[in-house]
């Protein structure tokens, strides 16, 4: 009853507690959820966090995805090989980071390069993926900049999917919801950071305050100029609003390089439109038919048959009678006609 | 010509003189169209629960968000054979006819309840047979883009950008659906004496006549020709 | 027909339900890990830490193992997660894709539980007890070496060297059972002796 | 390692070749970054495929497989040729001076003294002149013509940038890059160090690879120094700690030596091991072999080893052969001279080479005793399973016995890393089913053995009676009790030598070092080196105080590294001659005027005076050695040699066929192919994701790496018609495999010689068993050839063909 409120998180580079702990990651530090307007002000506002992922001291060597399987408990398959280094060979409902290989022949400098890039979910400032999901709260962000998908809220729809800038979010074929990296929300819960930064043997993923990660790019970048890559940036793709997982790259200038990390990601604008205004829009021509017809019904008179049209009816199946075809009568001048 | 009908389907026919009644659809026609009718109306209640926020405890309706999801598809392809067996016993009366245009061209009496100055009509008038198009045109839009984005069968049909345009033109698609259901409910209602041919299968005499009178005319025609038809 | 949502509304979907009306009279805790459910349970919490050493290379990574169940307090412990010790000098807490998977090791479907035994021919094995695994292996030993060992060399020294019976040692056990295993295969006169570090 | 993990933060530049530590020991890597990101070190890595320690290096060349020597070869030429050597260094603390015998030479790719029906040298004239004062002849002018400076200019010589080139295939421009980033290091403050591993140590001149880096080292004077050194990596997380406890043929505890029959008691055994300085005033740290000897015997045999009977001397086995190792007893397995054979924890048949003679080899035994916790391929070795493991069962009549195993969860005790640190672990789980520790199983084998032989009698039944086993659970000796023995005690009173009337050692007290070893029988030990890891102090190895107050990654109380606790070897040579470090920023000892002292342990007596004892300690000369006298059986100096497979002629000698002195049974000659018919190298290795041969038994790494398959250049996959992701057939001489194909940029084909030769990339970890799918390793291709010094198998250089197999059968 009187646990300890677990400290918020500033490294990865800590042994989790085994001491109960209280979370500190709470229902109320949640700023946007999914399908959810008007979502009261939060009580608090948590420290930004981010990953950083430091690509030119990546050694692909995968310890990020054994962790993460590992933290998760996910099961993933066992596939083939298929040429590539890529295991499994995509992200996968039960794979929620995968490194991502690319040969590439720099041609300013003749020399090889081995593009080595964790994917995963980039914890958008803006996500597409929380724009576009149409249940509400199975998508939230909390104040700290992670985003988190809540499973028992989620009905698999996979609008995410179509939502998501950088395709990360996958469906379970099974459970039927939405997986991604969770930045480990779990371990940030009670004060430590994500178990592939903890892992990552080179440090090449390192994590902490936004601010923090964000001088430590700049130390990196600084280091990678003087080693010749003139071109060494920080990616924090400002289309989304920033992200909370950020990348270091030698070649900043062309994030497509890495395995088609998008160059200047954002939330398509089809699916803004289709979330945004189009939505309300919509609804507003429906509802306004719907209450048009209503106020049609209760105002016009109605369109009613008249006795007339009773008697016509009368008439006409009578005369009938007279072997005339609908094309005769019809071609015959009616009556009282000159 | 006597086994030829031009403004009618098989079935349709005079059935009582005196007053006259008219059988507008069989009962199989009747089952088939209230069969879409619900399907329809549960792809609407469905869809709206994942088409807005505000909607979204619609959900509850069919047993939770989840449920929801994997039946709105299911749904889907019910309406589509249902009412793909309508388009097939309705498409030929809907084809455009020059009195349609001229029905068109006095659209305003028709929302007064006039008729009097229309042409003469066929089993439908040309709104009637909007509906019918749009529907139809609508409903193999919603199909193409709902596979699409069938997440739980069809997960990498297409890429993802087709996949987003795909989600926004089902959901513009849904919408003009629904503003399409409404005319057809409220013209219906509106249109006294129409909602019976869906029920108990007849109109009356007067009813045939006012709205639909070559239709009407073809089959008093008709019945004299063949009477045992 | 928008629903305004309250606060209130908000934490019911959030699986706490009834739980979050009674939060006062429930206090801190039970209310909140109700609400918290949705962060995934801190799977850590009430668990035994170990400090152990990666078996795989000789970076020798420092490790902890997180066992539900204390051995010292002579519980049957079950291992269910490891991750690197971030106070050891070496790897400061980082592991390597396959230190980071160890538990997958320790705990894999193949793992040998039973003593097992290979008859000549036999195109299987059988389950066989400890006693009568060790019996066989000391009676092979004797027999082997009272009719193989070498006693003296053609110029009469006592050499005491034994080569038909060879032992490739284990490169990941301690160096205790290294002593222990050099002990017993050395008194044997065991000269085909080797361990793991040409290949 | 000379140094450790910890401080390769201190370099200025990484050279990684012969090895890939970014894959291998990615989280030892990690210091690697550590010194690019603290002091703006540079990486460089050559390697004939672009690794994934490649892909984060500052450059990279390509190169060859198994053409290292003549490539480090041309970097002394070069680094002499341009003054790029450490001079205060190598004069004082090299044998550089030193004069050669006259009769000593080289030609034709060929030391004085081979012969070539024994395949060995005569190594006689592989000595230092000695003078009539015992000392060794010197010329500090380095004009005489016979001393070390001079041979060594006139053997690398050949060594030009064009027959690097020719030989190696890498670039001249890139050689040239690599040499000029390396000469940097020359200046006293900076260093560079290497980190290598089994792509040097697998090739049949595996050990002289090694040594010429090592030299290379010593001309930029960067042995002992912080931030430099020779850093094998090794492999297990034990191997280090196996290989120092002696669990090898010729090994004793501490690198003492197994005798050989030559040596019929303790005497003669000593005589040659006085180990005499060879220049005046130095220490010669062998001196003291016997006190470390005696310990030994009477840690084996304690009561019953006495003076008398020379210790016990006489129970040790006897070698009549330098040693059998794996590769001899399997070959002796072939012809069926073994008939029990025990694999702890270890599974061979993935593991040696030539695959198909180890099978025949295995179904030759009468028992074969695996002892693993997992089910490996070596047990099941009689199992059919189709292409994978194609044998009957019903003609294989070896009888096996498959005993399970606890793992590192579940048992404690002390590992060794690569930096000799002796780590302690506890257990934290229960183990499965009834699977025992190897503790438990060893002593309930022996007792069984001994109650035999109390029993019944027997052959030579002494050693087994006498030896000591008073451990309170006789059958499940703890590992407390273990490491106790291992450090040593007092079996008496030990005096004081230098007051008899003080106690230096309690009777049953632990000893505090290797100093306080008695050669009187008074202490016992089972391995000196490892004196002072469980004092009386406590368990020094447990220690876990992570407080590093120099910043230069010593770590003086976590765990205990041995020798002495000292972190980096010869760290003497760290300081200047008169004792004041090469660089003050780096210090890791100096001379107060009084003593040696600093962060690290000195590697010197505390109190030898600056100027008089050399650095190198172990060495009677106290100095290192560029001309490795008769320690090598392939030469003084590494010279190129071919491996035995080779798609080239060795340009120094187109008849000689790989190393001259290489271990080559005669039945295996027969298995050689040649570029004829098997017209590409093929060269194997690990990968990140997996660990030998254990991994593919958990689910997570067969995840990450599934199945087994091969890496060739865009070149030779459209040369073969192999698609990537497609299926092909890879052979050798001695057996086939079927693989995936990985067809990348990273594997590029190589001139050498004038001629195109492709490079196929072969990594190990799959089998039949386990959570992977079922593959192959290289062993089935794999030679049967061992290096000249310490018999690791030919893995990484010999010949095979590749063709697409699509569609062929899979089981």
């Amino acid at each position: 009853m009187t646990t300890e409120r677990a400290p918020q998180p500033t490294t990865a580079m800590a042994n989790p507690p085994v001491q109960p702990l209280a979370s500190n990651l709470l229902p109320g530090d949640v700023v946007r959820a999914s399908a959810m307007r008007d979502l009261p002000a939060p009580e608090r506002q948590l420290t930004k966090v981010a990953k950083l992922i430091d690509v030119s001291r990546c050694i692909g060597c995968k310890a990020c995805q054994s962790a993460c399987i590992e933290w998760n408990d996910t099961h993933p398959e066992v596939e083939e090989n298929v040429g590539v280094y890529e295991n499994p060979h995509d992200l996968t409902p039960d794979m929620f980071t995968l490194m991502r290989f690319t040969e590439y022949e720099n041609p300013e400098t003749n020399e090889f390069e081995w593009l080595i890039r964790k994917d995963g979910c980039m914890h958008c400032e803006d996500p597409g993926c929380l724009t576009a999901c149409p249940a509400p709260g199975a998508i939230v962000q909390y104040s700290n900049g992670i985003v988190d998908f809540i499973s028992d809220n989620c009905i698999g729809c996979g609008y995410c999917v179509a939502g998501c800038p950088f395709n990360i979010p996958r469906i379970h074929k099974t459970a039927h919801v939405s997986k991604k990296c969770t930045l480990c929300s779990d371990r940030v819960a009670v004060g430590q950071g994500p178990a592939c930064a903890k892992a990552c043997p080179t440090q090449a993923i390192v994590f902490g305050t936004k601010d923090e990660m964000i001088a430590h790019a700049e130390m990196r970048i600084e280091d990678l100029k003087e080693r010749g890559y003139e071109n060494a940036g920080l990616y924090d793709p400002q289309g989304v609003g920033g992200t909370h997982v950020m990348y270091v790259l030698h070649h900043a200038d062309k994030p497509s390089l890495y395995a088609d990390l998008p160059d200047d990601p954002k939330i398509s604008a089809v699916v803004k439109g289709w979330k945004g205004a189009a939505k309300d829009v919509g609804l507003a021509a429906m509802g306004l038919a719907a209450v048009g017809a209503m106020a049609h019904g209760a105002l016009a008179r109605a369109n009613e048959v008249s006795a007339h049209d009773d008697a016509e009816a009368q008439e006409m199946v009578a005369h009938a009678a007279g072997r005339l075809t609908v094309e005769e009568e019809a071609a015959r001048p009616p009556e009282g006609a000159p | 010509m006597t086994g030829e009908r031009e403004y009618s389907a098989p079935g349709d026919e005079i059935e009582t003189r005196k007053p006259v009644t008219v059988s507008r659809y069989r009962g199989i026609t009747r089952l088939n169209h209230w069969v879409t009718a619900f399907t329809m109306i549960g792809l609407i209640l469905s869809g709206m629960a994942l088409f807005h926020p505000s909607l979204y405890f619609l959900t509850g309706l069919f047993g939770g968000g989840p449920t929801t999801r994997w039946l709105h598809p299911l749904m889907g392809i019910l309406l589509v054979l249902s009412f793909l067996l309508l388009f097939l016993q309705m498409w030929r009366l809907n084809l455009p006819r020059r009195e349609d245009a001229e029905w068109l061209a006095n659209i305003k009496e028709v929302v007064k309840g006039e008729e009097e100055n229309l042409p003469e009509l066929g089993k439908y008038n040309a709104g009637q047979k909007f509906v019918f198009w749009g529907m139809s045109g609508l409903i193999v839009v919603m199909i193409v883009t709902g596979v699409m984005i069938w997440e739980q069968y069809f997960p990498g049909l297409v890429s993802i950008p087709v996949r987003r345009v795909a989600v926004a033109v089902h959901a513009l698609a849904a919408v003009a659906a629904v503003l399409i259901f409404i005319v057809h409910v409220y013209a219906a209602i509106w249109t006294r004496g129409t909602i019976r041919a869906m029920t108990r299968g007849t109109v009356t005499g007067g009813w045939a006549y006012r709205h639909h009178r070559k239709w009407l005319r073809e089959l008093a025609g008709r019945r004299k020709a063949d009477p045992a038809e | 027909m928008n629903i305004d949502l309250s606060r209130r509304s908000f934490l019911k979907l959030f699986g706490a339900g009834a739980a979050a009306t009674s939060l006062g009279a429930m206090g801190f805790g039970a209310a909140e890990a109700a609400v918290a459910a949705h962060v995934r349970q801190f799977k850590l919490a009430t668990t035994t830490e170990t400090r152990n050493i990666c078996t795989y290379c000789s970076v020798a990574c420092g490790i902890v193992m997180y066992s539900r169940g204390d051995l010292n307090a002579g519980e049957k412990a079950e291992l269910i997660h490891i991750e690197g010790d971030a106070d050891h000098p070496t790897n400061r807490g980082t592991l390597c894709p396959k230190g980071a998977a160890l538990k997958d090791y320790v705990r894999a479907e193949t793992r040998l539980t039973q003593p097992r035994y290979r008859a000549p021919g036999a195109d299987r094995f059988q389950e066989i007890s400890w006693d009568e695994a060790l019996d066989k292996i000391a009676r092979a030993l004797k027999d082997d070496r009272d009719a193989n060992l070498i006693e003296k060399n053609a110029a009469g020294t006592t050499v005491n060297r034994w080569t038909s019976t060879g032992f490739l040692a284990a490169s990941a056990t301690t160096n205790e059972t290294a002593w222990l295993t050099y002990k017993t295969v050395r008194s044997m006169g065991i000269v085909g002796f080797d361990n793991q570090a040409r290949v | 390692m000379t140094n450790s993990w910890t401080d390769i933060k201190n370099t200025d530049l990484v050279i990684v070749m012969g090895g890939n530590a970014a894959e291998a020991h990615p989280c030892g890597f990690k210091w690697v970054t550590e010194a690019k990101q603290r002091r703006g070190a540079k990486l460089i890595v050559v390697d004939p495929r672009f690794t994934r320690t490649a892909s984060v290096s500052d450059y990279y060349a390509p190169i060859r497989p198994g053409s290292d020597i003549a490539f480090l070869m041309g970097v002394i030429r070069w680094c002499i040729a341009n003054d790029k050597v450490q001079w205060d260094y190598v004069r004082n603390y090299t044998n550089m001076a030193y004069l050669v015998r006259e009769e000593f030479g080289w030609a034709d790719g060929m030391f004085t003294g081979y012969n070539e029906e024994t395949r060995s040298y005569d190594q006689s004239s592989w000595e230092y002149q000695i003078g009539e004062d015992g000392y060794v002849l010197t010329d500090e002018t380095l004009e005489n013509p016979r001393c070390v400076w001079n041979l060594l200019k006139a053997h690398v010589d050949v060594y030009t940038p064009e027959f690097v080139e020719r030989v190696c295939g890498t670039p001249k421009d890139r050689f040239l890059k690599i040499c000029e980033m390396i000469g940097e290091c020359s200046s006293p403050t900076k260093t560079m160090t290497s980190m290598y591993a089994l792509g040097w140590t697998q090739h049949s001149k595996g050990s002289q690879n090694i040594r010429g880096m090592a030299m290379l080292q010593l001309l930029l004077g960067n042995i002992g120094v912080a931030g430099g050194g020779m850093n094998a990596l090794r492999g297990h997380s034990n191997i280090q700690g196996l290989t120092d406890v002696g669990l090898m043929s010729n090994l004793i505890p501490g690198y003492l030596a197994i005798p050989n029959e030559r040596e019929p008691d303790f005497e003669t055994y000593m005589s040659t091991r006085g180990n005499k300085p060879l220049r005046p005033n130095q220490m010669s740290y062998w001196q003291n072999y016997r006190k470390f000897m005696v310990s030994f015997l009477k840690a084996m045999w304690g009561p019953a080893a006495t003076a008398e009977n020379g210790w016990g001397y006489e129970w040790l086995p006897k070698l009549d052969i330098a040693q059998y190792d794996g590769l001899r007893m399997f070959d002796m397995m072939s012809k069926g001279e073994v008939n029990v054979y025990f694999c702890q924890g270890f599974n061979p048949i993935l593991s040696f080479p030539n695959r198909g003679k180890l099978t025949e080899a295995f179904g030759k035994l009468k028992l074969l005793v695996v002892m693993d916790p997992l089910a490996t391929e070596t047990a099941a070795f009689w199992e059919n399973h189709g292409i994978y493991n194609d044998v009957d069962p019903s003609k294989i009549r070896t009888e096996v016995l498959e005993l399970p195993t606890t793992c590192f969860a579940e048992d404690e005790g002390a590992t060794v890393n690569s930096g000799r640190w002796l780590q302690w672990h506890w257990a934290g789980a229960t183990p499965p089913g009834e699977s025992r520790t190897d503790v438990w199983i060893m002593s309930n084998i022996f007792l069984r053995l001994r109650e035999l032989y109390r029993k019944e009698g027997g052959r030579a039944p002494e050693p087994i009676l006498n030896l000591t086993w008073d451990y309170a659970h006789a059958e499940e000796p703890t590992a407390a009790e273990l490491a106790m023995e291992l450090n040593g005690r007092a079996l008496t009173d030990v005096p004081d030598p230098n007051d008899p009337t003080k106690l230096l050692l309690q009777a049953g007290k632990q000893v505090s070092g290797f100093g306080q070893l008695r050669d009187d029988g008074t202490t016992m030990g089972a391995c000196w080196i490892y004196a002072g890891c469980f004092t009386e102090a406590g368990n020094m190895m447990a220690r876990r105080d992570n407080s590093d107050p120099s910043g230069m990654g010593v770590y003086q109380n976590w765990s205990f590294a041995w020798p002495a606790n000292r972190r980096v070897l010869y760290n003497r040579a760290s300081c200047d001659l008169d004792g004041a470090p090469w660089d003050p920023e780096r210090k890791l000892i100096a001379w107060d005027g009084e003593k040696w002292a600093g962060p690290d342990i000195p590697d010197i007596a505390v109190t030898a005076k600056p100027r008089e004892v050399g650095p190198f300690i172990m060495n009677p000369e106290g100095v290192s050695r560029f001309f490795s006298r008769k320690l090598m059986r392939d030469g003084p100096f590494p010279t190129h040699m071919e491996p035995f497979e080779s798609p080239v002629a060795n340009p120094l000698n187109p008849e000689m066929r790989g190393n001259p002195v290489a271990r080559m049974f005669p039945g295996d000659v027969a298995q050689l192919g040649d570029r004829s018919e098997f017209p590409f190298v093929a060269t194997s290795y690990r990968l990140t994701e997996h660990f030998h041969y254990w991994t593919k038994h958990n689910k997570v790494n067969a995840v990450l790496q599934p199945e087994f398959f091969v890496e060739i250049s865009e070149e030779l996959a459209a040369e073969r018609g192999i698609r990537k992701g497609g299926r092909v057939r890879v052979w050798s001489k001695r057996g086939q495999v079927w693989a995936k194909a990985v067809v990348t940029k990273r594997i590029r084909p190589l001139i050498c010689d004038g001629q195109t030769v492709h490079v196929v990339g072969i990594p190990i970890h799959w089998g039949f068993k386990g959570a992977a799918r079922k593959g192959f390793g290289p062993n089935t291709l794999g030679p049967f050839v061992g290096d000249a010094n310490i018999e690791t198998p030919e893995f990484k250089a010999y010949l095979v063909n590749i063709e697409p197999a699509e569609g062929s059968a899979t089981s």
